[in-house]
């Protein structure tokens, strides 16, 4: 980790983001022979990367002090579309989606003034229920092509692999290296300051929701992929694990803090307890309860100067 | 035959192809590994299931170690899951599939590996895996519609208690009502999805009945929800028109208490034991039927007594072959 | 010069009415501003000089009326479609963002960049040369939120002077700046002037509008009273344009030959951080004293960890309590302020006040102080009414929120909180920041009041002119320690400015 | 009087708009019995909504309502705590203080997040029932419980008494105290509030230790109302608490909102279920028609 990254103070990265998924990792190593596998690292691989991407989209989203609790609902919605549609327009029928979902989001909070949490919710239940009538029952086929997209390995390294490097270097350029990246963490700080700088905060808050809804999108097309069917429900748990993500990944709700780097680690602790509890052989029924635990210790670990939502 | 391998008493599971595994086939010398992939938990069958299946690995003494996960109905988390299991190079899987295409990537890779997987489930043909051991679903549903349909003489209006949308277990047992009643003069007056949940259930009806729609009989696809209407039915004094239920402690106390005219489907928890041995006999070299069912005589007004056990509390399933120390421990008052 | 004459104004404002909710600001306001001018704008707190402003930076629109620049009407609907008709705008609040670097607030909203991807190498060499100019020494990778308020300022004016625009706007942009600031601000004023371009200021400092400008325009319950050339007025005329009435005494007598009631707070070695000198220092009741001293010299930091809001490491605070007795105060802010001591901080928006809530919650919450919180919360509506009249509060009633009311009377609010608030201490940062000169008397003259009447004052302030006017007794507080302590009837600004920019304390005790 | 009239939460007018649709549509359900019945089905979320109305006021949020129920009824119905039941709801009542206490302390004193303190709380809790329900089938409710869950008094159902009992105090004394000024001011401005010796701490962690009792109270409710434990209850009122308060006219950041606009709200929702269930709409028709109303519902009103 570059230096220069721990010491700016608006990536939110701390120590503790960065220990705690490598001491489950050496813990890990140490407790299982298994973990260390190549197939056990590209399985993990594989179970986190439909995380990462929604995670990502959510950190956009929790730059600029918002949340978005309908990307579970629009995952589920992705692998309906992707199963009900003809092939050939499975993928820009669900982008559309996508798209159309993160404007009607969007334009809900900075228009029409709902809170983010509310607008989401609603739209999260809407598009349960969009999902459940256009696929009731989960099965259907996925094409070909988007299988292959999800299961091949080039040089012995999993698809999944790629997808993770394609987000992760597209999210890392959009937020650092651009205008755009910028103006949200401006924005995140303190959106009136921010329009008085000549920033159209409406046109970027707006733009923040589309784009946490197509990385949705997208990790509904993988999910689809890796469970070779539609299923109206598969995104659920989706909202509230990108949340846990991106917080123990150093983001602040209240906006204009976060990295990318955070992102990932969080994502990868997140992925490492679920897949070391399998492992080692824990209870499952403690996973929940371990990831409570885990997710105090990392807010513990980084006291904020603000006080809020 | 006489040399097959009995997995369940006849009247509780019986094959339902002649179609048999080949012998030897993934014969491993003990001790075992057995993994086993559930969805996820959330109701006293499940935990009743879970807990028969544990004590008769505890009682398998060349099973070495018995690795049981859930994923919280989460379909990403089962296939990750199921995943960690052939990572481990367990001795053979025991899978619940949330949803029958799931997991058939996994299931490929793990018959490619040596490890049989024993489906506690009924794929019809979608899944590759070893064995499958399955109750419930179609059949579960045409018991209480035959019932129904026999009790109103084949004419009048019922209501269809629904578990949670989107489910296949929860669709297969509703198209088996519906089976059922077809070509009879019966009509559904109302349809509602109450998630298997008595408080859901019995606000549904209680809307229901003071809306005023007509009713000559319920039918449930599961009993808990059936609880809830009885209490409605109860508490807004009017008589109990004939309802359907499930063999459950809980639900048979409550039959028995109200007088209510009923019938139970059995679903019975021995089901995960009946996967345990399936498991264990494929290991062992021994050749399985490819598929069984379990679809018993239902429990009827006349036969209530011989499985109400007012000893114990309504978590209990019936039939059970827990030991009796444990169902106590379990299940007493 | 020509000053009203629409023929070369570069902005004329036609006919303007503006209006919130029931408030009528603007009132058929005419207003020309000519090129290559500096034309101030003053007025009473809630004049509607912002507003104006505002609607020029596209930050309002007027409901009836035109806006015309370079002789084209115009309608701004947001602050970028004003910044690309080349007004740049120094907003009365600051909009610097914490979490940005000196460099990024700097070219915020107009980053240089190559299709889209920000040329860092390029902003940090400009930002370095916008902070020359400004004669401010920070380094441009530093995050914004370290900063002081008067560092902020000062980015502030660089990033609105640094604009490629025809119109500056800069309004209240010395309320946290002292002298040298300002005289570097002049500086670069007057040269924007030489190149043409219209400066629109707006101060409370009288002295800056004669030092700035040429034309001087005076609004008064959002009418144009006149406009005039600044150097055919005196400041006498000034304030009673504005205020309507000449202006007696600025600042309340003193008391000649004090006989203090006896110590209110004492404060003994006090150490805020680490490598910092500790001071210690007492204020009697009846005394008004302050902190004096340049920008940043730790003034702030020891206000602030006597009421308890920021760090300390060591030393002791006491407070009379019942029966005269010394009393030691534990420095946790809710400990502070239950034994008396009220703090009023210098950021009202973030720090002071509950913009959301109406003027008689805000004045409520400082009577219900010394309320245990399970009784019922009664409030005397006519008391609070009396204060507003005596503060010269502009509202419409006490229910009236207090986000839109103007920036001074959003202080006076605040201030009057404490007033009513029944404490006998006031530790007070910057008391008239943005305060009209009419209020600002009043304001003085409440704080004298409430020493006079047995309370203890202690306030930091930038102005020098109100710190000598104020206080009784003056610390001079350089480099984190107290230099001098002077009377304050005595002394002079010269005398001030010795002991706060004296060679190091260290170099002084060497020469002994 | 525009102003009045706009600053009046939107759970009234939807209510209205509500029963006169049913009144035209469906007759039935606004009969006075039905109309109880279904009071009784939002007292649980009535009493949550309380708790979760108080936080938000104080710039909070609490997640861990489900989590609070989930435990108190395994407290209740595992059969663990073989004690006397008046005994067993103290217990219930001290666990969800301490709940709130720890939520509290995370919040104020390590500033973290109240989304994410109470959803990693949530998570603790139903993660630790879960596995320690593995062990043990749930057993039958106390009967106090069941009988405040389950009786009427004529036609009148005892559970809304029960949340009257809770709710006129509490609205009451949040109403006229100077511990409600104070909540208004932390919900204002939270940092001036900190600034002017306003006791944020004291006022959030009160906040929190009543929201996690109110959510016991809204677990004994429905524990009762089941009759038996169970591990899929209160599963939904962490959000829809949080919907009703807005709707209720609550509004984060502000100050501004009381106690009686949740109460309503929680109704209207509740009415909403019915009345969608009554019409026949099927659950995906359901949940897109409760998306809608949500988001219309909580469209700000007032131009600013
Ligand atoms: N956003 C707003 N909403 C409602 N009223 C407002 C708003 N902004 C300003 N006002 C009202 O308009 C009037 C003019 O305010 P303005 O801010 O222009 O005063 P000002 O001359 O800049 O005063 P100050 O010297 O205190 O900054 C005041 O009465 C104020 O209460
Ligand atoms: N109101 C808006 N409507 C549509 N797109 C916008 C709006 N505001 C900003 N954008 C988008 O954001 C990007 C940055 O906006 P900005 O206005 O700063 O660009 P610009 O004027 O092209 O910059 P510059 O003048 O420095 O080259 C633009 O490329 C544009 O696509
Ligand atoms: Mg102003
Ligand atoms: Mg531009």
């Amino acid at each position: 980790m570059p230096v220069s990254i721990m010491k700016s103070n608006r990536s939110g990265l701390r120590l503790a983001t960065i220990a705690l998924p490598a001491l489950l990792f050496v813990v890990l190593s140490i407790l299982s022979p298994a973990f260390l596998s190549v197939q056990n690292l590209s399985n993990i691989n594989g179970q986190i990367a439909a995380l990462l991407i929604v995670s990502l989209g959510q950190l956009v989203v929790a730059l600029i002090g918002g949340i978005d609790l309908s990307v579970g609902a629009v995952l589920s919605l992705t692998t309906t579309i992707i199963v009900s549609v003809s092939p050939d327009f499975a993928l820009p029928a669900a982008l559309l989606a996508g798209i159309a979902i993160g404007l009607v989001n969007g334009i809900g909070v900075t228009v029409a003034g709902v809170h983010p949490l509310i607008m989401t919710m609603a739209s999260m239940t809407f598009l349960q229920g969009l999902a459940l009538l256009i696929h009731p029952v989960p099965g259907g086929t996925v094409p070909d092509y988007l299988a292959g997209l999800a299961w091949t390995s080039a040089a012995g390294v999993p698809a999944a692999f790629f997808w993770c490097v394609a987000a992760v270097t597209i999210a890392s350029f959009l937020l650092s290296m651009t205008r755009f990246g910028l103006r949200l963490f401006a924005i995140g700080a303190n959106q009136a300051s921010a329009a008085r700088n000549g920033i159209a905060v409406r046109w970027y808050s707006v733009s923040c929701y589309v784009i946490c809804s197509v990385a949705a999108t997208i990790a509904g097309i993988f999910i689809s992929a890796r469970v070779s069917s539609g299923d109206a429900t598969v995104g659920a748990p989706f909202a509230l694990d990108s949340i846990t993500a991106i917080a123990m990944g150093g983001v602040q709700l209240a906006g204009g803090t976060g990295s990318v780097a955070g992102v990932v680690l969080g994502t990868i602790t997140l992925g490492l307890l679920t897949n070391g509890m399998n492992l080692v052989g824990i209870s499952p029924f403690l996973r929940t309860a371990a990831t409570g635990l885990l997710l105090l210790v990392a807010i513990s670990m980084q006291r904020r100067t603000v006080i809020g939502v | 035959a006489g040399d097959d391998v009995q997995l369940l008493p006849p009247e509780l599971l019986a094959p339902t192809t002649d179609k048999k595994t080949p012998p030897d086939k993934y014969k491993k010398a003990p001790p075992w590994t057995i993994g086993m992939v559930f969805p996820g938990v959330g109701n006293t069958w499940i935990i009743q299931m879970a807990a028969e299946t544990k004590s008769e690995a505890a009682r398998t003494p060349e099973i070495k170690e018995f690795i049981f996960t859930e994923a919280n109905w989460d379909p990403t988390k089962q296939v990750a899951n199921m995943e960690d299991m052939i990572s481990r190079k367990v001795d053979a899987i025991i899978i619940a599939p949330i949803a029958m295409p799931l997991l058939k990537k996994q299931v490929d890779a793990a018959l490619a590996a040596g490890i049989p997987v024993i489906n506690l489930g009924w794929s019809k043909g979608a899944l590759p895996s070893t064995v499958e051991v399955m109750g419930g679903g179609g059949p579960f549903g045409e018991v209480g519609g035959k019932w129904l349909r026999d009790k109103l003489g084949g004419k009048g209006t019922v209501w269809a208690f629904r578990g949670v949308a989107g489910v296949q277990e929860e669709t297969d047992r509703y198209e088996g009502f519906k089976k059922a009643i077809a070509g009879s003069e019966i009509t559904i007056g109302a349809e509602v999805f109450a998630d298997w949940n008595y408080a859901k259930a019995k606000g549904l009806c209680e809307n229901l009945v003071l809306s005023g729609k007509p009713v000559d009989g319920i039918w449930f696809s599961g009993a808990e929800m059936t609880r809830g209407c009885i209490d409605v039915f109860k508490e807004a004094g009017r008589p109990l028109v004939p309802m359907t239920g499930e063999g459950n402690n809980g639900f048979l106390r409550a039959w028995k208490e109200s007088k209510l005219d009923s019938v139970a489907a059995v679903f019975t928890p021995e089901l995960g034991p009946a996967a345990l041995r399936a498991t264990v006999a494929i290991l062992q070299g021994k050749s399985l039927y490819d598929h069984y069912f379990s679809d018993p005589a239902p429990i009827t007004n006349a036969n209530l007594d011989r499985y109400y056990r007012p000893d114990l509390n309504d978590a209990f399933w019936m039939p059970s072959e827990l030991p009796a120390a444990e169902i106590e421990k379990m299940f007493k008052k | 010069m020509a000053l009203s004459s629409p023929a070369n104004a570069l902005v004329a404002f036609r006919s303007i009415n503006k209006s919130f909710g029931s408030t009528q600001a603007l009132v058929d306001l005419s207003l020309q501003g000519s090129a290559g001018s500096v034309h101030a704008i003053t007025g009473e707190n809630g004049a509607g000089k912002s507003t104006l402003m505002n609607l020029l930076a596209g930050v309002h629109q007027p409901d009836s009326g035109e806006i015309s620049v370079r002789g084209q009407a115009l309608r701004l609907e947001s602050p970028a479609q004003a910044q690309n008709a080349g007004v740049s705008t120094i907003f009365q609040e600051l909009t610097i963002l914490p979490n940005l670097t000196v460099a990024e607030n700097l070219f915020l909203g107009r980053e240089p960049h190559r299709t889209g991807i920000i040329d860092r190498s390029l902003m940090r060499r400009r930002a370095e040369q916008a902070l020359e100019l400004v004669k401010c020494r920070v380094d441009v990778n530093a995050y914004c939120q370290a900063l002081s308020v008067a560092e902020q300022q000062l980015i502030e004016i660089a990033k609105g002077l640094m604009a490629d625009a025809d119109i500056f706007i800069l309004d209240e942009p010395t309320a946290a700046l002292n002298g040298p600031e300002v005289d570097t601000l002049g500086e670069l004023i007057h040269s924007l002037k030489t190149a043409g371009k219209l400066i629109f200021y707006i101060s409370h400092r009288l002295e800056e509008i004669f030092r700035f400008s040429e034309a001087v325009s005076v609004l008064k319950d959002g009418r144009l009273v006149g406009t005039f050339e600044t150097h055919e007025l005196t400041q006498d005329e000034l304030i009673s344009l504005m205020v309507g009435r000449p202006l007696g005494q600025l600042f309340p007598p003193r008391n000649p030959h004090p006989s203090y009631l006896g110590c209110a707070l004492e404060v003994s070695e006090l150490v805020t951080s680490e490598p910092e000198h500790a001071v210690s220092f007492r204020i009697n009741r009846g005394e008004i004293v302050g902190f004096a001293g340049l920008q940043g010299q730790g003034q702030r930091e020891i206000i602030r960890a006597v009421a308890g809001v920021g760090p300390h490491v060591g030393g002791r605070v006491k407070k009379r309590g019942p029966g005269d007795a010394l009393q030691n105060v534990d420095l946790s802010i809710v400990a502070v302020a239950r034994s008396g001591i009220g703090f009023i901080p210098e950021d009202r928006k973030s720090e002071g006040l509950y913009l959301s809530l109406s003027i008689e919650q805000n004045v409520a919450l400082g009577m219900l102080r010394q309320l245990a919180m399970w009784r019922r919360a009664h409030v005397r509506k006519s008391g609070i009414d009396d204060l507003l009249l005596r503060m010269r509060v502009r509202a419409n009633d006490q229910g009236q929120l207090v986000s839109s009311l103007s920036g001074g009377n959003q202080q006076k609010v605040m201030l009057g909180r404490w007033l009513a608030s029944g404490v006998d201490v006031l530790l007070v940062e910057e008391p008239t920041r943005g305060v009209d000169v009419g209020a600002k008397s009043e304001i003085y003259a409440l704080l004298r009041e409430f020493a006079n009447s047995g309370g203890a004052v202690l306030i930091v302030s930038s102005e020098l002119t109100e710190i000598l006017g104020l206080c009784d007794r003056i610390l001079v507080v350089r480099d984190g320690e107290i230099t001098a302590e002077l009377d304050g009837v005595g002394t002079s600004e010269e005398e001030i400015m010795r002991y706060a920019l004296a060679g190091s304390t260290a170099d002084a005790r060497k020469e002994l | 009087m525009a102003r009045l009239l706009l600053s009046v939460p939107i759970a009234y007018a939807g209510t209205a708009v509500l029963l006169a649709f049913a009144y035209v549509a469906r007759p039935a359900l606004v009969s006075p019995v039905l109309l109880l019945l279904i009071v009784r089905q939002a007292a649980p979320l009535a009493i949550a909504v309380l708790g979760q109305s108080l936080c938000m006021r104080v710039l909070s949020l609490d997640l861990s309502i489900g989590g609070v129920i989930l435990a108190v009824s395994y407290i209740l119905t595992s059969g663990i705590l073989r004690l006397p039941e008046p005994l067993l709801l103290l217990i219930c009542v001290l666990f969800g203080a301490a709940v709130g206490a720890v939520n509290a302390f995370f919040i104020t004193r390590i500033k973290a997040s109240s989304v994410i303190v109470t959803l990693a709380t949530a998570l603790i809790l139903s993660g630790v029932v879960f596995s320690l329900s593995q062990l043990r089938a749930p057993g039958e409710a106390p009967a106090i419980l069941r009988y405040i869950g389950q009786t009427r008094i004529g036609i009148v159902p005892i559970s809304p008494l029960f949340w009257l009992a809770i709710f006129l105090p509490v609205a009451l004394f949040l109403r006229m105290s100077v511990f409600g000024r104070y909540v208004d001011a932390i919900g204002a401005n939270p940092r001036a509030a900190l600034i002017s010796g306003i006791p944020y701490v004291r006022i959030v962690t009160i906040a929190h230790i009543l929201s996690s009792i109110l959510a016991v109270f809204s677990g004994f409710v429905l524990v009762g109302f089941v009759g038996a434990g169970s591990l899929d209850i209160g599963r939904d009122l962490p959000l829809t608490s949080l919907v009703a308060v807005i709707l209720g006219g609550v509004t984060f950041g502000s100050g501004k909102g009381g106690s009686l606009g949740p109460a309503v709200a929680a109704f209207m929702l509740t009415f909403s279920f019915n009345l969608l269930t009554s019409l026949g709409v099927g659950e995906p028709g359901k949940l897109m028609l409760q998306g809608a109303i949500i988001a219309l519902a909580a469209t700000r009103r007032s131009p600013d």
